[in-house]
């Protein structure tokens, strides 16, 4: 069955070639469940591996199928090959499960669009190469995915390619990952300078011998890949791209910008768990960027009005999250959050798909409120996503979280307070969507009022699915109280050797006592509880409380309400002084220094020409003379010689 | 009684024919009434074939003659061949060109037939008296030739200046034989040759030497001894122009060689300095210049300096290769720069009508025939292969460079990529550019196609099969060394 | 005369067979003409399957060579032969030759038969540089090809400046070619002179050591003439010129084969004839490779035209093979081969692509278009694939290339290939934001509202290469594989000869001639000996 | 007593001054007698050279110089015919049509 592990990316790119080469005559409800069969197909045979792996034993759980020899030149040799262990089998389930949902979804939210087609091709498309970056059993294959989803997000956020804004968004977000993926690729030739391969396993099984612990090239190798992570994952300084990525259709902002693309990085991460483990100092920067990305992006994630950009930071915030864990060394952690995240944050997503195809595509919570008796089903799925994320206990979010947050005040109590503060903002901003949107009384304009209605059960049924999920999801985490830890015990195997450097390299950490774990998770229930009610009393009690706010600090709100100016900064910086200068290289340098040159030789022969042509008098005397010069000089060189 | 020195008629037969040629020419006009100029083209033409196989023997021979006044050698036979070659040709453009013209000189050929015996003797002579002589009679032909067309200007300003020039330069030349005669006590090239073979040389002597190469240096056109060429090419009538461009070159090139390389072969180091310079400045000034001309005759006249400067390259190189290169290079320009004056003719239409190179706008629309026939002649012109004018240079110049001449190669590259431009303007004009009136169309006669054929077909295989044309040359420049 | 095929003399001479039937048609009818053309364009390209089929791919020396002198006394020869580093490049040319006449079919409609001849004239020079083995042959070659292009450039290019870019093109090359033409005359004496032997036979010369000083001077005369085919950094500035001017298919043929001739040049000639000045010389070369890559992203950046946009990424691309080329590792070499091909197809493709808009529109500043994929989606999908691939998306086959020769080159110059690398964000930067303001949006531009789509005729043109950019980038070892052993020899080669040639200079000797147990020469022999 | 030298100079000063007059004077038939003057100066020295080597050779050439010079000025004088129906002058320094 594991043999069988090429299957799980051909269904979907036989499901783009199907719609996207012959899909012209086909029908709506056709290209659609084409599109939705087959990541399905991939799901089911995910999970048959995934059965087929359990049989296992933990320790032999990794096993690769190299299909064919892809790049042969020299002393590189690259297969077409996959890797099945925990790890990426999880990937490989949460995307293609995640995915067929989002799919099914799709079919009822893209109805009459007129590239219903193209976008199913795409996201198929889409899915097929996030299969391959995350199953590939080797950094370039994964590179070919990192760069095949980044195609897939450019295309399909640029769907509505129309709109100026959404091009605009779509290039941006190609170019800032193309950014990352310099570093990546760099990475990628030093990793191949020291091993003199690719494949995951020589690398990482020789990692140790090769590279000196902490040393100079290894923490070069993992800061350069960690670029390439910061790219496609948004963090801090790469993030810009992703809250204008939301200028796609919201399906795509659920599966590509929230629940699988972006956490490509985390999964880059926590696969060179080895590496990043051997770097310590990679590990703080990891840590650092993804806390201080946790913060930062909830900040401008409470004054923000656009449903789907509150959502969008607040991804970049979870994702910060996901970094933090793996750079206290809790790559486990990480990926649980991962999966988690994926549930509640593509629910979340959804959810607002379907208020904005209530709302007639209004996005702006200022002119929503009080949809929560219209839109039943959308409310609970909405507010079921928003409890998983804000991490009450039990939903799937508290685990995760807890989970990360524990592990970071293991490391150091700075990140711990990062993680806290930017819990308590989470559920802040999470809850304020929530009130502002279901709750309170009406600001909905009469028009788009008089025809709202809930969504068709193509969407609301995936909603329920996922709300399901977002409550269970996180039980597989149950922490270590009882001992049994299923998730982490699944996926640890995958990390051992990692954990073994870190442990080995710093002072052990004595296991804490259940008493503080308890008493963390406590607070971090209190934090999201804290975080409710002060959104509660903001919009629910006195509504007219946040514009004192904005009064008390108008500055401050200004700066964190247009997000701190960072976009403008960098159009500044990067974007416009090169095209600047490159103008100036063209017209200055190319036509006038270069090409003026090469001219301007000709013109001098020219010139020559016409001064030696007056020579030629018409006089018979001057010709004579000439002569007689002539003469002179040869006769005198011959005298004189 | 006086001993009479056994004669051997049989070596200048060739020679003979021509010049009864002529002289029949000349007669048979005074009788004919009309087309008089037709029957002179005709025998002109006969004579030439019947002269051709005469000059065959020569090949094996290698004999002086007429108690060593004339040389009968491989050599000869060479340059003879050249030489009825370009007056063939020369006659065949010609008698359209008089037609056209409304002129019925049976002089005309005459003059050519005996401007040709003059060539012949001028490259068989290996005496300074024979060279001298042979040089006069070419000459004079040549400034009859130039002044022939009754009603043009510019047509007897040129032959006036080609006169006294050509008269102030014999001068200078004679002037040297003279001093060379009174410092050797020979005018012999044999015996010039002993005398510089024995080391001391008198300045008396190299005084001479340089004099006769200014002489030589004049026919040539090498700067500074060019300034007569583009004036005088441009009043001459376009056949004649052709035939000086080439006969008179390669003639003029022959007796260069011979008293240079045979006689002076052993003070090569000291002329070799001169020439040098002379094949920089030429092939520099006949470049640049042509490039601003705006009539193509006087173009072709500057580029026909500029390729002086590459022969001179080859006689600076010297040795038998850079030798063999310039009889070589000869062959090929007297067929291409021909050629090309024969399009120029046509395009002159009613003489020198259309002369401007803005006159060949359109006319690869016109005649496409033709417009590819220039432009290969033109390639040709401007070294690019696979015509015989790539193969000349490329000998010339792998001869210098044999003999270590790089600058001067150098130079020559440089220079002769300019001279792309000049050519390649002519090839835009006639593919690129669109007249702004219609010309009337051009008449051909069958002279002038079979001219065209015979020249385009010769640039081109001797351009791809160069090898027995290369060998003939390297055969023919060994009695020179 | 070892194994007498002729297959090579074929391929090169059939476009002239071509000629030939051309001259006797009549120009009023063009149709013929064309079919003709097409037909012979084809036979020639199935002739080179042939050749692809008979190569053996585990031989590293050259293969079916042909040998007839030609001007004995000066021992050159009229000698063939190809090895991987060439066959595709010979491929490549055949390939494309019935596409362009395709794509010529409605663009040039005055001077057919005038065009089709130089198309053919083009083919056979350019092929012809591709598979000689003599010095001199080649030189001719490479000449010849220049009047074609020359016309193709003044007479069917756009009237606007057509006549400047043409005597521009003509000149630039010419200046480099000549002073080539110098270098390889005295290389042939100094050979000659030493050894006794004057042959212009390019695998004999590569056993002749050429002292260092010399090499020098020799390197440089050819690396001028070669950079400015390629063009190199400062040399390029005719290249914009010439491509903007050219008819359709003059850009393409000039951006994916003329332009491959230069750095063939250097693999074949410049660098094997001269080890050690290519390796010294190598820290210049890969450094104006650099400027090059990244210059030519910036400056295509700010391009208003969009076939302008297009030349100067030309530019930049062929940076990267230089690079690659220079690196003188095996992936940066193979890379770099690869390159030629993708650069090849794909930009030509992007020519085409341009053309297709501007048979349509005749315009090709950006600004006159935007929001086409909406009247054009078959279009916009092929427009969308070819960018990519010319941006190098993985999967497609710029990426295999530039991923190899970057590569490749990292162990060597590490700090350019990191400068390479970033031309990949540019590249991305230039052409997304030439096909968004081309294609999205919406239509403001009332003439674009009713463009009728791509025909059966164009899709044709298009499709082939669409394969080939795909077939390059999921399964590239069909190419690698070939070129494999010639590579290696060729870098093995270099690298013994420079040593050999540091070791005689150090002992004091002087240009002594000396057989090379691996230089190709010794291996055809072993060949010979199999055949 | 006059010896060869005495000769040789004089005919360098004969010759010398023909240049001078081909290149000073204006009027065509001046110029023609000074291109004579010119080879007339040379044919001196080369009687003079033969008469003190005692060999004939040089005497001959002489003869034939004359030949040439009388052919040569005949043409001359034809052609200068030929440019005054033409222009109305033979002053050199108007006959300038062709140039540059």
């Amino acid at each position: 069955m594991i043999e069988l592990v090429w299957l799980i990316p051909i269904f979907p790119l036989i499901g783009f070639l199907i719609n996207g080469l012959l899909g012209r005559r086909f029908s709506e409800k056709t290209i659609g469940w084409i599109g939705a069969g087959a990541v399905g197909a991939s799901f089911v045979v995910a999970v048959s591996i995934f059965f087929e792996l359990l049989k296992l034993a933990p320790g032999s759980r990794s096993v690769q199928k190299i299909m064919y020899s892809w790049i042969w030149s020299g002393d590189l040799n690259v297969p077409i090959g996959f890797l099945v262990d925990p790890l990426s089998v999880i990937m490989i389930m949460v995307v293609s499960g995640v995915g067929c949902i989002i799919h099914i979804y799709s079919i009822g939210y893209m109805h009459g669009e007129i590239g219903f087609r193209r976008y199913f091709s795409y996201l198929n498309l889409f899915v097929f190469n996030m299969l391959i970056l995350v199953s590939a059993n080797n950094f370039l294959l994964m590179f070919v995915g990192w760069e095949g989803v980044g195609l897939c997000s450019y295309l399909l956020i640029g769907y509505y390619y129309e709109k100026k804004s959404a091009s605009d968004a779509g290039k941006k977000a190609f170019v800032v990952n193309r950014i990352g993926d310099f570093g990546f690729l760099l990475g990628m030739f030093l990793i191949f300078t020291v091993f003199g391969t690719f494949s995951y396993v020589d690398v990482f099984s020789v990692a140790p011998e090769k590279l000196t612990q902490g040393g100079v090239l290894v923490t070069l190798i993992t800061l350069l890949l960690f670029v390439g992570a910061t790219g496609k994952s948004a963090q801090i300084p790469l993030y810009t791209w992703l809250p204008d990525a939301m200028e796609g259709p919201t399906p795509v902002s659920a599966l590509i910008h929230a629940a699988t693309m972006v956490t490509a990085g985390v999964y880059m991460v926590a696969r060179c768990s080895v590496l990043f483990a051997m770097a310590p100092t990679s590990m703080t920067v990891v840590a650092v960027i993804g806390g201080a990305t946790a913060l930062f992006a909830a900040t401008i994630g409470m004054t923000q009005f656009d449903i789907k950009r509150v959502l969008a930071y607040s991804t970049i915030s979870q994702l910060g999250y996901m970094f933090m864990a793996c750079g206290v060394g809790a790559f486990a952690s990480g990926i649980f959050h991962l999966m988690t995240h994926a549930f509640f944050k593509a629910l979340l997503f959804m959810a607002a798909g379907s208020v904005m195809h209530a709302m007639s595509g209004e996005l702006d919570m200022r002119k929503m409120g009080d949809l929560r008796k219209k839109l039943p089903y959308t409310h609970w799925t909405y507010l079921f996503g928003t409890l998983a994320i804000a991490g009450i206990f039990p939903f799937a979010g508290f685990f995760s979280k807890d989970e990360i947050l524990f592990y970071s005040l293991q490391k150091h109590l700075g990140f711990w307070i990062l993680g806290a503060v930017a819990a308590i903002m989470t559920s802040f901003y999470m809850f304020r969507s929530v009130f502002m949107t279901f709750y309170g009384k009406s600001r909905v304009e009469h028009d788009v009022a008089h025809h709202l209605h809930e969504s068709p059960p193509l969407m609301t049924v995936p909603l329920m699915i996922l709300a399901f999920l977002s409550l269970v999801g996180g039980l597989v985490g149950i922490p270590i109280i009882q001992g049994g830890h299923v998730f982490g015990d699944f996926i640890g195997p995958v990390f051992a050797p990692a954990k073994a450097i870190i442990d080995h390299g710093a002072h052990h950490a004595e296991h804490p006592s259940v008493a503080v774990e308890v008493i963390l998770m406590a607070i971090s229930v209190g934090i999201a509880i804290f975080g409710l009610l002060v959104a509660r009393f903001m919009y629910i009690t006195s509504p007219e409380s946040p514009d004192r706010v904005i009064e008390r600090m108008p500055g401050l709100h200004k700066l964190v309400y247009n997000k701190y100016w960072i976009d403008e900064l960098y159009d500044l910086l990067f974007v416009n002084s090169i095209v600047e200068f490159s103008r100036l290289l063209w017209k200055k340098f190319d036509e006038t220094v270069i090409d003026g040159a090469v001219n301007g030789v000709a013109t001098v022969v020219q010139a020559f020409g016409s001064v030696l042509r007056l020579l030629q008098t018409g006089f018979v005397k001057d010709y004579a003379l000439s002569i007689l010069v002539g003469a002179i000089v040869v006769i005198s060189y011959l005298v004189l010689r | 009684m006086i001993p009479v020195p056994e004669v051997n008629l049989g070596g200048v037969l060739p020679a003979l024919i021509i010049s009864v040629a002529g002289l029949l020419a000349m007669l048979l006009g005074l009788f004919v009434r009309k087309g008089a100029s037709t029957v002179g083209a005709v025998i002109g033409l006969v004579g030439v074939l019947l002269a051709l196989m005469a000059n065959a023997p020569l090949r094996l021979m290698n004999t002086p003659a007429f108690s060593g006044m004339i040389a009968l050698d491989t050599y000869t036979w060479f340059f003879n061949l050249l030489i009825l070659a370009s007056v063939g040709l020369t006659i065949l453009i010609s008698m359209k060109y008089l037609v056209d013209m409304g002129l019925d000189l049976y002089e005309y050929f005459a003059i050519l037939l005996f401007a040709a015996v003059g060539m012949m003797f001028m490259v068989s002579g290996i005496h300074l008296l024979v060279i001298f002589v042979g040089l006069e009679t070419l000459s004079i032909a040549v400034y009859v030739l130039t002044g022939v067309l009754p009603r043009s200007a510019k047509s007897s300003e040129a032959s006036l200046k080609y006169l006294l020039l050509g008269a102030f330069s014999s001068g200078l030349f004679l002037y040297g034989a003279a001093l060379l005669f009174g410092a050797t006590g020979s005018l012999s090239l044999a015996g010039l040759a002993k005398y510089f073979q024995s080391g001391s040389v008198s300045l008396m002597a190299l005084v001479g030497m340089g004099l006769l190469l200014v002489g030589f240096s004049f026919k040539v056109a090498a700067v500074p001894f060019h300034m007569w060429t583009p004036d005088v090419y441009d009043g001459a009538p376009s056949p004649i122009t052709g035939f000086m461009s080439v006969g008179v070159k390669a003639a003029a090139f022959a007796a260069f060689l011979r008293v240079f390389f045979e006689c002076f072969g052993s003070a090569q180091v000291t002329w070799s300095h001169i020439l040098w310079v002379l094949a920089a400045l030429t092939m520099i000034l006949g470049n640049l210049a042509a490039i601003v001309q705006t009539n193509i005759k006087r173009m072709l006249a500057y580029s026909s300096i500029a390729h002086a400067g590459y022969i001179l390259v080859g006689m600076v190189a010297g040795k038998e290769g850079g030798a063999a290169g310039i009889l070589y290079y000869l062959l090929a320009y007297i067929f291409t720069n021909l050629g090309a004056f024969a399009v120029v003719t046509i395009v002159g239409r009613k003489g020198e009508a259309n002369v401007n190179i803005d006159d060949y706008r359109g006319l690869a629309k016109a005649h496409p025939a033709l417009a590819l026939v220039m432009s290969i002649f033109l390639f040709s012109l401007a070294g690019i292969p696979p015509t015989a004018g790539f193969v000349g240079k490329f000998t010339i110049f792998s001869a210098a460079i044999n003999s270590g001449y790089i600058w001067l190669v150098i130079i020559g590259v440089l220079t002769s990529a300019a001279s792309v431009f000049y050519y390649f303007r002519v090839v835009m004009k006639m593919y690129m550019e669109a007249p702004e009136v219609e010309p009337e169309k051009l008449l051909f006669s069958p002279s002038m196609t079979l001219a065209l054929t015979l020249t385009v077909m010769v640039v081109l295989y001797i351009g791809i099969f160069p090898t027995t044309y290369l060998n003939l040359a390297t055969e023919s420049v060994k009695t020179l060394f | 005369m070892e194994n007498v095929s002729c297959y090579l003399s074929l391929i090169t001479f059939v476009p002239l067979l071509g000629v030939l039937v051309v001259l006797f048609i009549n120009r009023e009818c063009p149709e013929t003409l064309r079919w003709v053309t097409l037909v012979c364009m084809l036979i020639d390209f199935v002739l080179s399957l042939f050749v692809y089929f008979g190569f053996d791919p585990s031989i590293p020396s050259m293969q079916f060579v042909e040998n007839h002198s030609w001007i004995q006394e000066w021992g050159i020869s009229y000698k063939l032969g190809i090895d991987g580093i060439s066959l595709f490049l010979v491929l490549l040319a055949t390939f494309l030759g019935p596409i362009l006449v395709l794509a010529s079919w409605k663009d040039i409609i005055h001077r057919v038969k005038e065009f089709m001849i130089c198309l053919l004239f083009l083919q056979v020079g350019m092929i012809g540089v591709f598979v000689s083995l003599d010095l001199f042959l080649f030189y001719v070659f490479w000449e010849i090809m220049l009047i074609p292009m020359y016309l193709l450039i003044g007479v069917w290019g756009n009237p606007a400046r057509k006549l400047y870019a043409a005597i521009k093109f003509v000149l630039y090359t010419i200046v480099g070619s000549l002073l080539m033409l110098v270098a390889i005359l005295v290389l042939y004496f100094m050979a000659g002179k030493s050894s006794g032997v004057y042959t212009f036979d390019l695998l004999k010369l590569y056993e002749f050591a050429v002292p260092i000083q010399a090499q020098f001077w020799l390197f440089l005369a050819f690396f001028l003439a070669f950079a400015i085919k390629v063009p190199m950094f400062p040399f390029h500035t005719w290249l914009p010129d010439a491509h903007t001017e050219a008819p359709t298919v003059g850009s393409v043929v000039l951006a994916a084969v003329l332009l491959k001739m230069g750095t063939y040049g250097f693999i074949r000639f410049a660098i094997p004839l001269f080890p050690n000045a290519a390796v010294d010389a190598a820290w210049w070369v890969c450094l104006l490779a650099v400027i090059g890559i990244i210059y030519g992203a910036w400056v295509a950046m700010v391009q208003v035209d969009v076939k302008r946009l297009v030349a100067f990424s030309s530019v930049s691309h062929l940076g990267f093979v230089m690079l690659g080329m220079f690196a003188l590792t095996s992936q940066g070499v193979e890379g770099s081969i690869l390159q030629m091909i993708n650069h090849g197809l794909s930009t030509g493709a992007l020519f085409l692509i341009v053309g297709m808009i501007y048979e349509r529109r005749h315009t090709r500043l950006i600004a006159e278009f935007g929001g086409l994929s909406k009247v054009m989606p078959i279009f916009a999908v092929f427009f969308m694939v070819f960018t990519l691939s010319s941006i190098g998306l993985p999967g497609l086959n710029g990426f295999i290339g530039e991923f190899l020769i970057l590569l490749g080159s990292f162990k060597v110059f590490t700090w350019y290939t990191v400068f390479a690398a970033s031309g990949v964000i540019f590249a991305a930067v230039y052409m997304l934001w030439m096909f968004q303001r081309v294609m999205f949006g919406e239509i403001t531009n009332p003439k674009n509202l009713n463009l009728k789509d791509l025909d059966v005729r164009e899709i044709a043109v298009l499709v082939p290469i669409l394969i080939f950019v795909v077939w390059i980038g999921i399964y590239p070892n069909t190419f690698l594989r070939p070129m494999e052993p010639s590579v290696k020899n060729f870098i093995q080669h270099v690298e013994k000869k420079r040593a050999k040639i540091i070791a005689l200079e150090d002992e004091g000797k002087q240009t002594l001639p000396y057989v090379d147990k691996i230089s190709l020469v010794s291996s055809v022999t072993e060949v010979r000996a199999e055949r | 007593m006059v010896t060869l030298e005495h000769y040789l100079v004089l005919s360098a000063l004969l010759f010398s001054l023909g240049m001078v007059g081909v290149m000073f004077r204006r009027n065509l038939i001046v110029i023609l007698m000074s291109l004579e003057l010119m080879l007339n100066a040379v044919n001196l020295s080369f009687v003079a050279f033969s008469r003190y080597l005692g060999s004939i050779e040089g005497q001959i050439f002489v003869l034939f110089v004359m030949v040439v010079a009388a052919a040569e000025v005949a043409v001359g004088l034809a052609i200068a015919v030929a440019v005054f129906r033409q222009r109305g002058t033979i002053n050199v320094n108007d006959i300038s049509l062709l140039k540059w």
